[in-house]
Parts: structure tokens; C-alpha cells; sequence
């Protein structure tokens, strides 16, 4: 019978391709993670499931007029739903620490090194021959160890959409990783006694001094580098609401309703970038590979920069906190604290880790910027 | 018009016996999926509990640490984990 | 004077047809029942006020720059917020009493008969000439004995745009009707000792198996119906993020804020098809007429399969269950118990229903996902 | 180096121009009246940030896919941002108090003066050659008398879209000047012992009442002036689910977060109006001028028209709740209440001056409403 | 010039017209409504709160029914109605 | 390839360059903001709270107004505050 076959042909068992059955297995893979293994839950069940959903054959979910390649267009290639993420974490974000010490925006520059010294490795590669990325595509790469997500993406977005989907999967597993991936270059560059140092306390910050700084902060980035003003001037738009007292609704909105719906499209947006014909490339492998070094090599970078600056510093830093700089907010911050625990069990380093651990958000934003501005997004 | 009828009829035939095999199909297995969450005991309460249990839970407890500083770094936890990740 | 000339000609004494006249009365009506006789409030409050808005004549909100219209193009005419609601829906559906009863499934499968009979209904009023249906419109008129308005409005907005109104309006006044349409049904087909029928308490269901349910279905839609995946496959997706407890504060504003919002719109863009040239058709009596057949067939065809099922079943299975699977979450399922107590007032059947009623969802967007891809939507 | 020069090339000292300094400046200020002086802070802190963010030199946000420049187009350009505000303060309004004494309507009648004598204002300095505004921008300007910024939003992005930024900056700075600007002219036009009078205590209105009076006011609309539909529908579809009683859920949500977000986007997408090519201009000078004329005509209407009224009321009336027919809902009623708590310390205003307050929003969608229809918007 | 200064006088003119006319009706009208409301009874509290009555209250109450059975169905029925229909 | 390879050190450099010349100057500009703000006592409590201070504030409060004239105009400010302005 005709509708027999109509049937049968447009089912799933006639069409599927072994590259879609892989993503889902993939996809089913990153659910598991997120959800028995906690690996960033927000972002990597909604990307899972957008990830399943781009590849049931013949649904076209992810293509065309399909839901999620509409929100991909809405929010993602505009860039919209990443800046107003940002926005979101700039109302959830406390600057007090980093006022009350802000020489630790340096360890947030120095975490920085891993997304350059990422960039080039993918160029690196690219002249070995192993791989072939532009430029662009090594600006992108290079953005995952900056280890922001919304800031990976928007840069992603901007200067190489093929490899959306293949950059957000490697910057949320690594910074779902950081807790495997940076104690060991921890402890191997530091000393049982470096991991010791108790740190003098933090001063109380006032509420002006929270006010102020947003403001400043996108001055300075209106008047040096204008190409980082969407990402960060949304950040501090955010956290001038959070601080500024007058327009708490709006800040509570923002950090709740309005972050969450974001991040489910979001998540959802970015999912509809796992097509098998676009992710199962041997791209994707390099991708993966220089992540993992873009984290190492940020984490290293940040403890390494923590011991140079004691040598200077009339307060001890302990060079653990070095490592909150590649941001990965605020996982990293928790892990400087369990690492310097298991050091000094009275050792409690989370506060003093949230300085660096924001100051990296700045740090790759500022680079992201820089990367738009010279390779032309 | 006939025409138009027939095909309804076909779409009809097609349509119910798509919808009762589809759904036929769920209950076995959904029934098997039961049957292994159960046999297996994946589904007792502790495990299930467990899988539940995020990386907050996992911090470190050092018997030393006086119940004040347990608060203190609960306090700060508690504001800290308010933030979605990046 | 030129003015005064110009308020007259603009105003609405001057401008108004007589269908726009009877429009008013019936969104008026539609919000006298919404309100005062708690008709599904939720959207028949949004769509009957859409409704006002699109009949006031030179205002224009339900046409071209109108924010009604731009409302429609953007949620309706995409399926974006039939789907979003289904995800919200998903995050608010509990599988429990399914998974603990299985079975009840086939409940939910018997049920959309209701929309195959009227499918062929619609098509036979045509061939008699009573009517003038082609296949996709039957189709879409069909659907509204699916008893699920996102899924009704959905398949419209793909197969039968111009009928959305109607189709609307229909499926939630039946849905409203349900404690008036079924119980008589219910009662002529049933004993009043089935009536009575106690059921086995159901039992507990893990967690681990409410999180591995909606993938189960997504997979299985995947490799055999891939046309219902949109609908099913956001309907998963709120589901899993209700049960995986792990990104509870997504699951919550979903089934809040943005189920909320999206109603409000969704309500609002319906209401812009109560324009009166397109609702005061003929078509629109044939649809009520055919909705409230589907509506009873679909009960009947509950009832009965429940009765066949305890023939061959263990355990008892009180057949006004069947009734249940029509949808209509969750008044259905309350008319169930409502007409069990009369027969047994110790006989609480609520639980019992909450399985063959959100069987029906299921059953009804696998409907729709066939509809969908037979009739090339 | 080649990128050494590109950068400093991109940098903003080398590229901000005199005027993009001076807006920065500008925005500065407006955020320093909202935060520090309580200026209407929902507003002016969004388009305060939304000022600086747009005359970051090379940053685009404002211009082209810019961020708040795709907000402009889909949330201002198309009205639908002014009209969900609407809808979001219908869902905060309690009709309750006009409804115990509908005579107060006339008093928001009488407060419309300032925007027609500003409109001729406007005019007038154009046939003095001073300005060189067209019908459609004096009507714009004249809106800003209505002292309602969603309607002045409105108005101007149909009428005079160069103008919004302006006329949006002037129409909030008024409101939050309003405590400034009102006691003196309220002072100046009652006696010490017109102020005094106590008002006569207002009755309890009944659920009915208020579910039936939003629907009156979209009939009367519909029937005698339908251009101001659009405005007055939405504002009645939010007093609709707020008093109706069975949509509470979607109330909730409007009230809530969908007019906090849509008041952030509002005030974003308001600020990339303040480019200063566009902003730094005579006209803007004019505006702001304009403006006040507006606040202060409004305000003296209001207060003689209560005058007026007292020669014929049985009960008497307090003139000063004249003043609160301009709206700046609800600080115009407020500082009514603190000038009458000054000539009678015992003399609590403030829900008798909630009539008028109320009554001015609708007087002033009428008048947009008309302004829209006879300058063909 | 003063071709303009006059048409924004008549808009004025027919502009303040409209506005007192309009609220003018809506007072009557309002006050019409309310006569009519007040009148009839329309408003008494019974009634108001009768219209507020959900379908949740009209549930059966038998008087047998334990305790124990009412606080199940209640929980049940709880979690039910926050389920917004479909 | 070298040209690529080329272009992406000097990349490197100016980009690490830039980031950290733009951290150390917020280092300087946030201590220097801080140091005026605790030089010039903008950050003492009271004042900061003064800051915040809204209008509701600053209504009236004059002795002889009766506790129960108080409460009924906190109970309709509070309603009425809880409009945001238009
Ligand atoms: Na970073
Ligand atoms: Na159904
Ligand atoms: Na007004």
C-alpha cells in the first residue's frame, strides 16, 4: 500500500544516517554526564537534548524552518542570547572580592596565556598540515580556554559558526573537567607549603565601591577597546543592577526568569549545531585536543603568575587561586578551596579564589574583543 | 470525491494502526525498562540519592574544622553557589 | 470641519460591519464563560480578548504591523509557542502513574479514534457536498479530538492556517465541555458495577525510571516517527528537565514564567483569527459540529478498549478510565473520578486516570505526527 | 606593527568623537539621577546604560545588528515593547478608586490640556522659525504633557521615531521631576483652606465592578475612537486578568517578570536612541523645554478643572488631586497627598488622588490614540 | 506657516474635545454599570465569591469518606491542579 | 603557512600584551577609586544607606497622626508602590 510505504520511508529505521546514530549516542552521552555526573547540568542537558532532537532524520527540527535552527538564527548568529546570558551573570556576580583585593585581576590576565598559546597550536597544526584552521577558526578555538561559555559562543558565532557546535561541547565538558584537569598541574607546580599559605583577610567593600566599578570598568573598555564593549558592557550593565539598589526587580528578573529562559534556548540553540555532517569531522577531535591544552596551559599560567607576583606581594598569595583564573565560574573558585584544604585543613580559599575567578571573566572577554577586532569579525 | 473519502478511509486504517502500534510498542518497553531498573536495583532509594548528589556535596569535611568555620564557608558556598556556571 | 469629518469616518460607529459586531458578542461570550463558568480560563480569557481586539474595526492589531499579527507570524505560523507550551507542559507532567500502569497506554491509543472518525467525517460531509474539506484541513479539524489545544493549534497552523480560529476555539470549548460531554457516554456504555470496579493501588515508580522514560519515547519517536518528534521531542524535553533534578531552577521557570508568557501570546495570536471574514463561515458551524463527534467517539472508543482490556487483564481495570484518554489534562481525569464516586464513594479514581490521560497527549501528537507527514504539512 | 596600529586604530581615544564624550557624559548623569536621586530608576538606569553603550566609538551596538539596535527593531520600531509595558501596568492598576468616584475621570480629562498646548507650542516656534518641526513631531512632543512613558514611546516611534530618544529622556526626567515641578504650581492655584478639604471616605467596589469596567473601556474604544485600541486594549487585557480571578497565574507572571524584562529591553533599545549624532541637537533643547511647558500646563489644568468641578460637586473636592490627573503614575499622586498633609496634617490624599492618577493614563492613550489617527500615523 | 499654527489649533480644539467627550461617556457609562451592578445585587459577596468558585470545589464529599482518604485525594488533587490544561 | 603561523605570534603577543595592559590599568583605576572613596568617607555606612533611601522615604511623618492613620496609609502606599511608575 502507498501509505505503507510513505510510512516506512519516512521513519526513522529507513533514513537514519550511522553518522546520526552516532551524535545521539553522543548526545545521550553528554545527558549522562550532565545529569549522573553533574558535568554542567544547566548547559549540558539542554545541548544534549537539542543535540538528539538535530538528529532524528527527517524531522528537520534543526534545519530550515525547524525550531531550533530558528532559535539559532534568533538568538545565536545574532549574538543576542549570549550577551543577555552575560547580563545574567553579571547580576549574580559579587565583585567584592576582587575590590577588596584587585591585584588578582593580574592572575586573571596571566590564566589568559592558554587561549593564545591555543590559537597557536590550531595555526600550529594548520602548518603541520594535521589539520586546517584559519585564523578566524583559531581565534574561536583559542576562546575556549577562557573558559566562559557565553563569551566561547558569541566569539564562536562571530568569527567561525561551522565550529559552534564543536567549541561549546569542548568548552563546557572541560570546564565540567576543570575539577580532573587542574589539581594535578596544581600540585605539580607548587610546594605542600606554597599550597599552605593562609591569606589575610578580605576588607569589607562598600556599596559605592560596587556602584562605581561596572562603570569604570566599561569606561576603560569604551576608551581602549571598544571591540570587547558587547560582552563586557553587558556584564556590567548586569552588575550595576545587582548593585546600584534601585532597580532590584529588575535585577532579580535577570538573574532568574530571564538567565533560564535564555540558557534553555540557548542550550537548545547550540544543540541544533550537533548535525553529524557538521560535528563528526576530525575537526572536532582537533578541537577537543586544543581544549584540553587551552585549560591546562590557563591553569598553569595562573598559578605560575600567583608565585611571580610573591615575590613582589607584602601579603602572601597562596598560588593555588592562580588557577581561578581561567574563570570557569565559579567551579574553579571550589576547587582552589579543596585542593588548599587538603593542604592546610584550615585553609578556607574560596573567597580570596573569587577575585581571580571573576578577573578571568574580564580577562577573556577582553581577549575575545581583541580576537573580533583583528581577525575581522 | 470518492476519491477523497478512500483516502480518508486508507489514512484512517493507517493513522489507528500507527497510533496502536507506536503505543503498543511503548508499553513493552517501558515495561522491559522497568524490569531492569527494578531487577537491577537501580532504582533503590540510596542509589537513586546518590545520583542526585552534586559537587557541593562533595566538599571536604575535616574533622578539625571548628563548627565556625564550617558556617563561615557555608555562608559563602551558599551565596557562591547561587551562580549558574558560565 | 475636516477633522470632525475625519474622528467620524474613523470611528468605530461609522466603520463597523455586522460581523465584527457578532464577533464582539461572541469574544464576549467566550470570556463570560472563561470567567464566570471557569471554561479552560487560561486561554479562552486570552484568546476571547484577541478576539475583542481583532474585530475592532480600523485598528488593524490583527493584520499587517498589528502587534496580534506580528504575534501570529512569529509564535503561531512558526509552531514556536504550540512547542514551547508542550515543553512547559512537559515540565509540569508527572509519568508516575503511567510508568506504574503501562498499560493504561493503550487507553490513550484507543481514544484517537475520535480523530480518525472525524477526519472521515469532515471528508464524507464533504463528499456529500455539505461541506468543502480537502485532506489537510480534515486532518486539522480531526486533530481536535486529540484534546490538546497546543497540538490541535500546531497541526492548524501546518495544515490549515485559515482554520486556526475555528479549530481553536473548538478544541478548547470541548475541552471546557468534558465534565458535560463525557459523563452521559461514560455511563450508557458502562455498568454501574464496572462503574465500581476498585483498582489495585499503583506502586512507586524510582526516579531512575521517570529520568529514563522521555528519552525512551524521544527514541522511539525518533526511529519510527520522526514527524512527531517537534511536538513529543519538546514535550521530552520539559519532562526531562522536570525529572533529572538536576537543573530544577530551568524546570521551574518553564513551568512558571514561561509556560505563563508564551500562554498569554499564544492566547492573544489565536484571538487573531476571530477576525469576522475568516470565522463567520459555514466551515466554522461544520467544525464545532465535527468537534464535539470526535469528542464523544473518542470517549466511547476509551471506554470500550478498557472494557476489551479487562477481559485478558490480571487486575481489574474500571473502564471510565478509558475515558481519560482522550486528554483534556486534567479535567478528564477528574470527570473519571467524579463519575467513579457516584458508583463507589470510596472509590478514588484520580490517580488511576492521570495514566490513560497523559497516554492520550502521547497518543495524540503521534496522531498529529502522522497527519503531519502524510498529508505533507 | 601593523596590529599594534589597528589596535590603537580601534581603540575609542582614537576614534570617540567630541559629541560621543559628550553623551557619555550625559549618561553618566542620568545614571547618577537614577541611582543617587531615585530619578525614576527603572528607566533611567536602562537607558541611561543603554546611552553609554551607544556612543562607544566602533562598538556598533546601536547601529546595524548591534544588540540594541535589533532590540529597537523588534521591540520599539514595531510598538509591541510599549504595549506589553501597558499590558504589565493594566495588571498593576486597581481601578478600585476611580470606579468608587468615576467623576475624577474628568479630572484626567482636564490634565490632556498641556499636551495640545504643547503641541501648538511646538508649532508655534516652528512658525517663529526658532524650530523646525512638522505636525506629526509636534503631536509626538506633545505627548510628553501625557506623562506616560510607555504612551510617549509609542507615539514617537509611529509619529517621530528621530525624535524618540529625546522625547523619551524629557518624558522621564518630568516624571521623576514631578515632585519639583507640581508644588509650586498646585500651591500657587488653590488657597491653604481648598487644600485642606477632606475628602469624603470612598466606597468598596465590588469584584463585578472591576472585571466589567476593563471591558467598557475597550467597547467604548472600539465603538468611538478604535486608533487608540491598541494602547487601551493592552492596558485593559492586563486589568482583565488581574481582576477577573481564574488567570491569576498569568497576572502574576505580567506583573512580574514579563514587564521587568521587557522594561530592561524597553530601556535599552530607548538608549540607542541617544547616539549623539541624533541626540545632540537644537530640536533636543526644544523638546526638553517643551516638556516642562507640558508638566506644568497639565498640572494647572488638572488643579483649576477640580476647581470647577467643586462649584458643582455635593461632595467637595480637594483641587490638588487635579494635579494627579497628568498620571506619572504613582508619584503624581503621591506628592498630592504630601502637599495636602501640609495644609492638614490629618488629610490622606493619596487614594482619593488614585482616581485621576489612573483617569490620566486613559486620557492620555486617547489623545495619542487621535494624534495617531489625524496626523496618519 | 500659519497654515500649520492653525491645523494644530483645530487639532486642539477637536483634540481637548474628543478627550472631555470620551471620559465624559465613560463616567456615565461607568456610573451606569455600577447602578446596575449595586442595583441587582450583583455584588454581593456570596455571589462575587459564588463566580470565583473553581470546578476543584465542586468535588464530591461523601460522608463516609476517612479522613485519611480525603487528605490522599487532596495531595493527589493538588498535585494534579497544577497542571494547567493542555 | 609560515605567514599564518607568523601572524599568529604576533597575535599572541599583542593579545597577551593587551589583556594584560588593560588588567593592570583597572588595577590602578579600581585602587585609585577605592582610595577616594575611603579618603573622602563616601563609603560610610550611613551615607551609603542615605544613598539608598527611596522616596517612600521621605513622606511626612508628623507627631499628632494617630498609629491607625499610619497603618492605613502604609497599607495603601504599599499597594500603591508596588506600581512601577509608567
Ligand atoms: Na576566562
Ligand atoms: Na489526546
Ligand atoms: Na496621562
Amino acid at each position: 500500500m502507498d501509505l505503507l510505504d510513505q510510512l516506512w520511508n519516512g521513519s526513522g529505521l529507513a533514513q537514519m544516517t550511522f553518522g546520526q546514530f552516532a551524535m545521539i549516542l553522543i548526545s545521550l552521552l553528554l545527558l549522562y554526564l550532565a545529569i549522573a555526573k553533574k558535568f554542567e547540568p544547566l548547559l549540558l542537558v539542554t545541548i544534549g537534548f537539542g543535540g538528539l532532537l538535530s538528529n532524528i532524520p527527517g524531522a528537520e527540527i534543526a534545519t530550515g524552518n525547524g525550531l531550533l535552527h530558528l532559535i539559532y538564527e534568533v538568538g545565536i548568529e545574532t549574538g543576542a542570547f549570549p550577551l543577555i546570558i552575560f547580563m545574567g551573570v553579571g547580576a549574580l556576580t559579587d565583585f567584592g572580592p576582587l575590590l577588596a583585593n584587585p591585584k588578582t585581576l593580574l592572575l586573571g590576565a596571566a590564566a589568559q596565556f592558554g587561549i593564545f598559546a591555543t590559537l597557536l597550536g590550531a595555526l600550529g597544526l594548520s602548518a603541520l598540515g594535521v589539520m586546517d584552521f584559519d585564523l578566524k577558526q583559531a581565534a574561536a578555538i583559542g576562546i575556549i580556554g577562557g573558559a566562559d561559555g557565553p563569551t566561547a559562543i558569541f566569539v564562536a558565532g562571530k568569527l567561525a559558526p561551522e565550529l559552534l557546535g564543536a567549541i561549546a561541547i569542548a568548552a563546557y565538558s572541560y570546564m565540567a573537567l576543570v575539577p580532573i584537569i587542574q589539581p594535578p598541574i596544581m600540585r605539580a607546580l607548587t610546594t605542600e607549603k606554597e599550597r599552605g599559605i593562609v591569606m589575610v583577610q578580605l576588607r569589607e567593600v562598600s556599596t559605592l565601591e560596587k556602584i562605581v566599578f561596572p562603570l569604570l570598568l566599561l569606561l576603560l573598555v569604551a576608551f581602549l577597546l571598544p571591540s570587547a564593549a558587547p560582552l563586557l558592557g553587558m556584564f556590567c550593565f548586569g552588575n550595576l543592577m545587582r548593585e546600584c539598589g534601585v532597580v532590584e526587580r529588575l535585577a532579580e528578573t535577570t538573574r532568574t526568569s530571564l538567565i533560564n529562559v535564555v540558557t534553555i534556548f540557548l542550550g537548545l540553540g547550540v544543540g541544533s549545531k550537533l548535525g553529524a555532517d557538521s560535528f563528526l569531522t576530525a575537526e572536532t577531535l582537533g578541537i577537543l585536543a586544543l581544549g584540553m591544552v587551552a585549560f591546562s596551559i590557563g591553569t598553569a599560567s595562573g598559578v605560575l603568575m600567583a608565585k611571580l607576583m610573591n615575590l613582589f606581594s607584602a601579603n602572601p598569595i597562596n598560588p593555588l587561586i592562580g588557577a581561578a583564573g581561567v574563570s570557569a565560574v565559579p567551579m574553579a573558585a571550589r576547587v582552589v578551596n579543596k585542593v588548599g584544604l587538603e593542604a592546610n585543613s584550615q585553609n578556607f580559599l574560596l573567597m580570596h579564589a573569587m577575585g581571580p575567578n571573576v578577573a578571568g571573566v574580564i580577562g577573556s572577554a577582553v581577549a575575545a574583543g581583541l580576537m573580533i577586532m583583528i581577525t575581522g569579525g | 470525491m470518492g476519491g477523497l473519502l478512500e483516502s480518508g478511509f486508507e489514512l484512517m486504517m493507517i493513522g489507528m494502526g500507527t497510533v496502536f502500534s507506536f503505543l503498543a510498542l511503548l508499553v513493552v518497553v517501558t515495561q522491559s525498562m522497568s524490569w531492569v531498573v527494578l531487577k537491577f536495583g537501580l532504582a533503590s532509594d540510596p542509589h537513586v540519592a546518590n545520583l542526585r548528589l552534586g559537587a557541593a556535596d562533595k566538599l571536604p569535611s575535616t574533622s578539625k574544622q571548628s563548627a565556625q568555620h564550617v558556617a563561615a564557608i557555608a555562608v559563602a558556598l551558599d551565596t557562591h553557589l547561587r551562580t549558574p556556571p558560565l
